[in-house]
């Protein structure tokens, strides 16, 4: 739609705190924007949709000065402004948290946040001031971090907060954060929304990049919708709903609940029993896990990143040496075994997609067949002769198998790179569901992807299940676990907390169970 | 071994190990800001000839540094413009710097002085002489803290100090400054520090500088300081050692300083058959001798060093859009 | 008349030595005939071959090849150009149309040997060598055989810089073992080392203590400092083969102390230094290996020195 | 993503960057007062006029594509085997071992014999720096930079002390005897009629090289290993993720980097008939860059390696015909380096943009 409506019901006296004028980007052949206009007023949160590879990020690293566009004007309350770098964002009071965060791994919270901002040539000066600032801020918005823990040590959701400390840090007014909840739990997506609100009212601007409708419904005042490149429209967030929305994005209906049928568990086909695990710093991580996998059935894994879900996925992929017993499909197996890595359980019937598509689930650097052969490359129909592998027919079944999950493009010759993130999930989800395991074992299904692509990702794995397999779903997505999962497993400091089935249970009590808190009685 | 051979072992040491030391910290400052430089060995050799060649003509050692330098950080330019400016390999950009600076050097020598890749060997004013540090002689004459004074301590040439002050001041500007910080975050993660909105490239181009700068200063020293004069290829490998130092000294300055003081004691022990004799009872063969600095540093390195984790950026060209 | 042709040894021209010496003789010849040579750098092993055989196929005549190195080479070439006179310089080869010109190192090393004894104060001489092949330790055996006639008692320091090609170019390590044999108590060191050996005397005379060049007068570098070289005339041998030209007599000419194919330097820089009765002693010493009666034993004849154990 | 078509990628781009090196190489020339059109036809009527120049730039090629092809493997699995030189002086030694063992018949059974000999060397000294690296993390450029120095030693003492004949002055093994002689491209070329110089020292081994490089292509991208390899290379997290394991992966790889580099002996030692000091002569460093700028792929190893071959011949030509200082050859060959290994942007930036003028009103969007 016309960008009039960009002032969705606004007096048109109060001036934009943002207004962008015909912006177009491409990098080499892909145009990126085309001609994008958008108005965000002062004192509001406008959220911004679209599907992977609309251009979102693109637009919103324009603005920051990450990229430069092609073509196009940027004016920052109502002045015209250049932003040939982020330098001059800074100056013109932008801040922006990215998808993939910005940060120095090794260095602390404090030298992170000073970075580029220090007062002075000597650090100690800055350093120290930092320090009481970051002690206000806190206070102010409930964005305690310690300022000496360094990033690698800290969790996502912590490592975000130092993100926007960043950007209060630089006195930002106007804040931009790229898909900010694709990594949080539920809990900490709230405490978010809390400072975003708490921002809002203090009068800062924010813009919000998300896949997940629910938080522009429950936070956004204005939303912008991203097709192609393109913003295809503006609305006010209380005069839509969600479905509306989900057809503008994608341009055809999508059904934002999965349907199934409830599950028929067969026999056993995994059973865990004190699965411990020691990492390499000393630290128990697992302390003794008993779980069992049925046939035909989905177990969901909820937890507070970083209470050893992602140890346990790992053991069971082989990635990770582990204490305990464990029987698949009846016969024993001995985590400790270092012959037992991904290739062994692999051939056993047990896929595996990984948490992280871009570090662990593909190589960026390969082609999209090569990445469909990745793991299974021993696999006997992928060898042309004792020696040599039938690269021909990985490219035919690559092929098929990106058709069938509707990779975009379905191209087996692009390297893995060139796919938006929703599509690098395919792949890999393609790769693994393809084998027709009997365990199928997935981690983060949709992080990052739209919603067209999470709902064809569901279906895919509900279709599995239907087939008798059996599913191991871990996710920091809480109504993604409660939708699919046919039985819930909550996991805290590296024990399982309970059971419980998802019609007899409700976030609030998994909610309670993720904090370590077993007493349920409150949650009746 | 007596308490003066031991000095005279570590005297050696010191002046072997400064070269080394330059070249270390210049590597150091490079690869802490992400650029890799296996081009160190071709600075040192420019920066050696250049000052060597200056200082001859102008008989002002001053002026040959001055010249000195300049030829290190003209070709840390070129590294610059390639591995920055044109995000080329930064391997191959070395390797060739390599290349330029033997090729170069002795063709520009023989130009000039026609003494085949020679220098004329300079004297006087014209080369860093050793000086003394006071009270030298009149400590000499008590027993250790004396003699370590005035055999070790005392009689280096300028240089030598300029090189291990060099140790604390690059620390500081590392780690205590707000350039080494942004230096740092370059290194580890560039995005970070564009974001955070600073000037990569500058940063960078300012670093490879440094570079240059501590680069020349080695080469210098080796012509003007130990020797006086240019003799061809006369940096003889002392730039892939320095690289071995900067990792075995895991991108640190203290260490740098550690592991390049190790290899110029190594270096120092090979050249005394009599002590190594002395101290082990059983002659070694001279082959066996010289290759002994780089045995005892794959030792150590296996043995008592852990994994060196270079900068995570390291080596890779900053590029936001392709 | 044919031009000649001069091919040096991969050590190059400029090698401050022997490669050096050769090419001041062409130089001298060029500069007295008026006429001009070719001149080539073998850069490669491979190359050895490829160049004696194009300058063959060139005409020029003579071909004058540098180095022990060669010997192969002209094995192989030599048979092939019948017509073209080689000149193979430190090594032998018996062919119809070559000519194997080889010096006595060893008795011009035993000369600057007793003078080095001669000067020393300390009873102590060092020797520095450029890689520790049997030519050096040729040159190192006859240098102690030398001391050892004057002062049985003497102390001989030898070291060799190193076991890459670098070793013939690192002053700076020649310096550092100049310094290491110094604090060894020697006052008079040889070097035998080419590049390297600049490094060396500049120590030397930096330390005050007396240095020995090697191959061509190296007196000059330090006045005053350098006790002497020990000279290997290839200069002689290439400026003979040049003036002799096209169709010269092949077959063995062995350059020593009768020729004056070595011999130790005498001259305004190193006057002060070598006193009247040292004199005397050597130049007697010269005499008698030349009338046979010292026998200077050579390292190679059967790889080992009776005066120094390498 | 790409915008410049293959061709252009592959070949126009190292072509100007080729041009612009040569333009600056002429300069300096002419600044030495010599004509640059001069020089170049010397180099190239030198190193491709006849079969005997060919002859030599093919016998150099040889030597770099084995060293070439030794660092690239490394390349794929992010090694960076600077060890080439120490690694190659050692297959030197095994074949030249294997040579002197027995008096060989015929070249037929001495050349297998004396390549798995190289290879077994040189794959030995890889072995000791891969080892430490995958078990104790010690870094491997540097242990193999000191290999190259404790490999020089060695040789030095086994020649002197050991392997030179009694009495001999040259510091090299004897000649290995007619039965270890291998053919010539002269005799080779002379089966089939064609002329070649018999003076020119390209042997049978550039054949054995072109092969190399076909079974490294094999390897590399047809096989699971060479999967693995490039695999771990590209990322060492996911390689851990499909049970890669990545210590077996730095073994492997280095085993055969230094196996390569020993198979260069065959040339270098094998086909001079005798082992000589430092017979490696630096091919070693140049393999780096001969891999480098062939993207590790063994067609650029190939091309790289024959450009560098050209520049050793056709320098040598040029310094016999021009009295030129051997120095200017390896300055030519830096920049050479220089501009078609890590400048090459400098010429695909602009070239980008004239593409993307001509594509722009084509194709849009993603
Ligand atoms: N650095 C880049 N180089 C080349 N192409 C890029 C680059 N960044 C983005 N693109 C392309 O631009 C298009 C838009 O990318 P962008 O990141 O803006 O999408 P997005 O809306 O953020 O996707 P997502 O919802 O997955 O975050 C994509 O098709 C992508 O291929
Ligand atoms: N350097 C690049 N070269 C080519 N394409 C790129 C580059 N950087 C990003 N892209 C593309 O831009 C698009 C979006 O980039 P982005 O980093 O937002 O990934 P994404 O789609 O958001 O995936 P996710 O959100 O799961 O991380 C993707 O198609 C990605 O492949
Ligand atoms: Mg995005
Ligand atoms: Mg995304």
């Amino acid at each position: 739609m016309s960008d009039s409506s960009g002032t969705a019901g606004r007096p048109d006296t109060v001036v934009p705190a943002i207004e962008l004028r015909g912006i177009s980007k491409s990098f080499g052949h892909v145009q990126a924007n085309k001609d994008i206009s958008m108005r965000v007023m002062p004192g509001t949160i406008h959220g911004i949709i679209g599907e992977n590879g609309a251009g979102k990020s693109t637009l919103m690293s324009i603005l920051y000065g990450f990229y430069k566009a092609d073509t196009g004007e940027i004016l920052v309350g109502g002045e015209e402004t250049e932003i040939p770098d982020s330098q001059a964002a800074i100056a013109a009071g932008i801040g922006m948290v990215f998808q993939h965060f910005k940060l120095v791994e090794n260095f602390t919270v404090l030298e992170n946040v000073i970075l580029g901002a220090e007062d002075g040539t000597r650090l100690k000066p800055s350093l120290a001031r930092a320090r009481s600032l970051l002690t206000e801020l806190a206070r102010e918005y409930e964005l305690n971090v310690d300022p000496d823990e360094r990033i690698e040590d800290l969790s996502v959701g912590h490592q975000q907060r130092v993100e926007i400390l960043k950007a209060l840090y630089r006195h930002a007014d106007i804040l931009i954060l790229d898909e900010p909840t694709g990594v949080l739990t539920p809990s900490e997506a709230d405490h978010l929304f809390r400072i975003l609100k708490g921002l809002r009212d203090e009068g800062k601007t924010i813009i919000l990049i998300t896949h997940k409708l629910r938080e522009i419904m429950d936070v956004t005042d204005t939303v912008s919708v991203m097709r192609r490149g393109e913003m295809t429209a503006t609305v006010k967030t209380s005069n839509t709903n969600p479905q509306e929305l989900a057809e503008l994005m994608v341009g055809r209906k999508v059904l934002l609940r999965v349907d199934k049928k409830s599950a028929e568990p067969g026999r056993k086909v995994l059973e865990i029993e004190d699965l411990r695990v020691v990492d390499d710093d000393g630290v128990e991580r697992l302390k003794g896990i008993d779980l069992e996998l049925r046939q035909g059935e989905i177990l969901g894994i909820a937890g507070v990143a970083g209470n050893g879900q992602s140890e346990l996925l790992q053991v069971l992929g082989g990635c990770r040496r582990a204490t305990g017993r464990i029987r698949l499909n009846g016969e024993g197996i001995d985590p400790a075994d270092h012959a037992l890595d991904g290739q062994v359980w692999r051939e056993r019937g047990v896929s595996h997609v990984p948490e992280d598509r871009q570090r662990e689930g593909l190589i960026l650097d390969f082609f999209a067949w090569e990445n469909v052969a990745f793991g299974y490359h021993h696999a006997p129909e992928y060898q042309k002769s004792r020696w040599l592998m039938d690269n021909a027919a990985i490219r035919r079944e690559s092929g098929k198998k990106m058709e069938r999950f509707d990779v975009r493009p379905p191209i087996p010759e692009l390297a893995a790179r060139n796919f938006s993130g929703g599509n690098q999930q395919k792949i890999v989800l393609a790769r693994e569901i393809e084998r027709d395991p009997d365990v199928l074992l997935v981690g983060q299904p949709t992080r990052g992807v739209d919603i067209g692509a999470i709902e064809f990702i569901h279906q895919r794995i509900v279709e599995l299940r239907d087939r008798g397999k059996a599913i191991l779903l871990l996710s920091v997505e809480l109504d993604e676990i409660l939708s699919l999962a046919d039985r819930i497993a909550v996991m805290f400091d590296g024990r399982i907390m309970g059971e419980r089935m998802p019609d007899q249970t409700s976030e609030h009590e998994l909610g309670l169970l993720m904090a370590g808190i077993t007493d349920t009685a409150s949650a009746a | 071994m007596d308490f003066l051979t031991l000095l005279q072992v570590l005297d050696t040491t010191v002046r072997l190990a400064t070269p080394l030391l330059f070249a270390c910290l210049a590597g150091l400052v490079c690869e802490r800001a992400g650029i890799f430089d296996i081009g160190l060995e071709g600075k040192m050799l420019a920066s050696a000839f250049f000052s060597a060649a200056v200082a001859a003509i102008s008989g002002s050692v001053w002026i040959g540094l001055l010249a000195g330098v300049t030829a290190s950080m003209a070709l840390a330019g070129v590294h610059g413009l390639a591995s920055i400016t044109f995000r080329g390999n930064q391997l191959i950009s070395g390797v060739a710097i390599n290349f330029l600076a033997s090729g170069l050097t002795v063709l520009i020598a023989q130009d000039w002085f026609g003494q085949g890749g020679r220098t004329p060997s300079l004297s006087g004013g014209a080369r860093f002489n050793e000086i003394k540090l006071p009270f030298a002689d009149l400590l000499s004459g008590l027993p250790y803290i004396g003699q370590s004074y005035a055999e070790l301590f005392s009689g280096h040439s300028i240089l030598v100090y300029v090189g291990f002050l060099t140790v604390p001041l690059t620390w500081w500007v590392i780690f205590r400054t707000r350039f080494g910080l942004r230096l740092r975050a370059a290194g580890e993660n560039p995005e970070a520090v564009d974001t955070a909105g600073v000037n990569v490239i500058r940063l960078r181009y300012t670093a490879i500088a440094i570079c240059g700068l501590l680069c020349g200063l080695a080469g210098v020293y080796l012509a003007t300081g130990l020797q006086a004069g240019f003799v061809k290829e006369m940096s003889s490998g002392r730039g892939f050692i320095a690289l071995a130092a900067l990792i075995f000294a895991k991108w640190r300055p203290w260490y740098a300083l550690f592991s390049c003081l190790l290899f110029g004691f190594f270096q120092a022990l090979s050249f005394r058959p009599d002590v190594v004799k002395a101290v082990t009872s059983l002659d070694v063969p001279g082959q066996l001798l010289d290759a002994l600095p780089y045995i005892l540093t794959v030792v150590i390195l296996a043995g008592f060093v852990g994994k060196a984790i270079p900068p995570r950026a390291g080596g890779e060209p900053y590029v936001k859009e392709n | 008349l044919a031009e000649p042709a001069l091919m040096y040894d991969l050590g190059g021209k400029f090698d401050k030595s022997f490669n050096e010496a050769a090419f001041n003789g062409a130089q001298r010849w060029a500069e007295e005939t008026g006429n001009s040579y070719r001149e080539i750098e073998v850069t490669a092993e491979a190359q050895r071959v490829q160049f004696a055989t194009r300058m063959a196929e060139a005409g020029f005549n003579p071909v004058v090849v540098l180095g022990f190195a060669n010997a192969s080479t002209l094995e192989e070439v030599a048979p092939k150009y019948p017509d073209t006179s080689f000149v193979l310089v430190d090594m032998v080869v018996d062919l119809p149309n070559v000519r194997s010109v080889v010096f006595q190192e060893h008795e011009g090393s035993y000369l600057v040997g007793m003078l080095a004894a001669m000067a020393t104060e300390s009873n102590t001489i060092g020797f520095i060598g450029g890689m520790d092949i049997p030519l050096i330790r040729h040159f190192g055996c006859g240098y102690a055989q030398g001391a050892k006639a004057v002062n049985p008692e003497i102390t001989v320091i030898a070291n060799m810089t190193g076991t890459t090609p670098a070793a013939w170019n690192d002053p700076v390590k020649g310096g550092e073992l100049t310094k290491a044999q110094i604090s060894q108590g020697a006052d008079v060191i040889y070097a035998a080392a080419g590049g390297t050996g600049v490094g060396v005397l500049q120590a030397a005379a930096d330390a005050d203590v007396l240095s020995i060049g090697v191959d061509s007068n190296q007196n000059h570098l330090h006045p005053g400092q350098v006790l002497t070289s020990m000279l290997k005339r290839v200069d002689n041998a290439v400026y003979n083969a040049f003036s002799d030209g096209p169709g010269l007599d092949a077959g063995i000419v062995s350059m020593g102390l009768s020729d004056d194919g070595v011999g130790y330097a005498l001259d305004e820089h190193n006057a002060p230094l070598v006193s009247a009765e040292m004199k005397a002693a050597v130049d007697d010493a010269r005499e008698r290996i030349i009338s046979g009666e010292i026998e200077v034993a050579s390292y190679y004849t059967n790889d080992s020195c009776p005066a120094h154990d390498f | 993503m790409t915008v410049l078509p293959k061709w252009a990628d592959a070949i126009l781009i190292p072509l100007l960057s080729i041009l612009i090196s040569f333009v600056i190489s002429g300069l300096v020339i002419l600044y030495l007062g010599l004509n640059p059109f001069e020089a170049l036809r010397l180099m190239v009527t030198g190193a491709l006029g006849s079969s005997y120049g060919w002859g030599y730039t093919l016998y150099y090629t040889t030597n770099f594509i084995f060293t070439g092809l030794c660092a690239a493997i490394a390349f794929h699995a992010r090694l960076f085997n600077i060890g080439g030189e120490g690694q190659a002086t050692l297959g030197g030694l095994g074949a030249a071992l294997v040579c002197l063992a027995i008096p060989w018949p015929h070249w037929t059974l001495a050349l297998p014999a004396a390549l798995i000999g190289g290879a077994l060397f040189g794959a030995a000294w890889a072995f000791i720096p891969a080892w430490l690296q995958a078990r104790r993390g010690s870094h491997i450029v540097i242990t193999t930079i000191m290999f190259n120095y404790i490999a020089a030693a060695l040789m030095v003492y086994l020649l002197v002390e050991f392997l030179k004949p009694e009495g001999s002055m040259d510091p090299a093994t004897r000649r290995f005897g007619p039965g270890a002689e291998l053919p010539l491209f002269s005799d080779i070329f002379g089966l089939v009629g064609i002329p070649f110089s018999s003076s020119a020292p390209a042997n049978i081994s550039f054949f054995i090289a072109l092969l190399a490089c076909l079974l490294f292509w094999l390897l590399v991208w047809r096989t699971r290993l060479g999967y693995e390899i490039r695999a771990y290379g590209h990322s060492e997290t996911a390689a851990g993720y499909a049970g890669i394991s990545p210590a077996r992966m730095i073994i492997v790889a280095m085993i055969v980097s230094g196996a390569l580099a020993g198979c260069m002996a065959i040339n270098s030692v094998m086909a001079t008939e005798r082992l000589v000091l430092n017979s490696v002569e630096g091919a070693g460093f140049i393999g780096l860059a001969v891999a480098l700028m062939g993207r590790s792929h063994p067609v650029g190893v190939i091309l790289a390696a024959l450009l560098f071959g050209f520049l050793y011949q056709g320098g040598g030509e040029l310094a016999l015909w021009a009295n030129i200082p051997r120095e200017l050859i390896i300055l030519i060959q830096g920049l050479v380096i220089l501009f078609t290994g890590a400048l090459d942007n400098m010429v695909r930036m602009p070239l980008e943009r004239i593409f993307l003028m001509i594509r722009r009103p084509g194709r849009q969007g993603a």
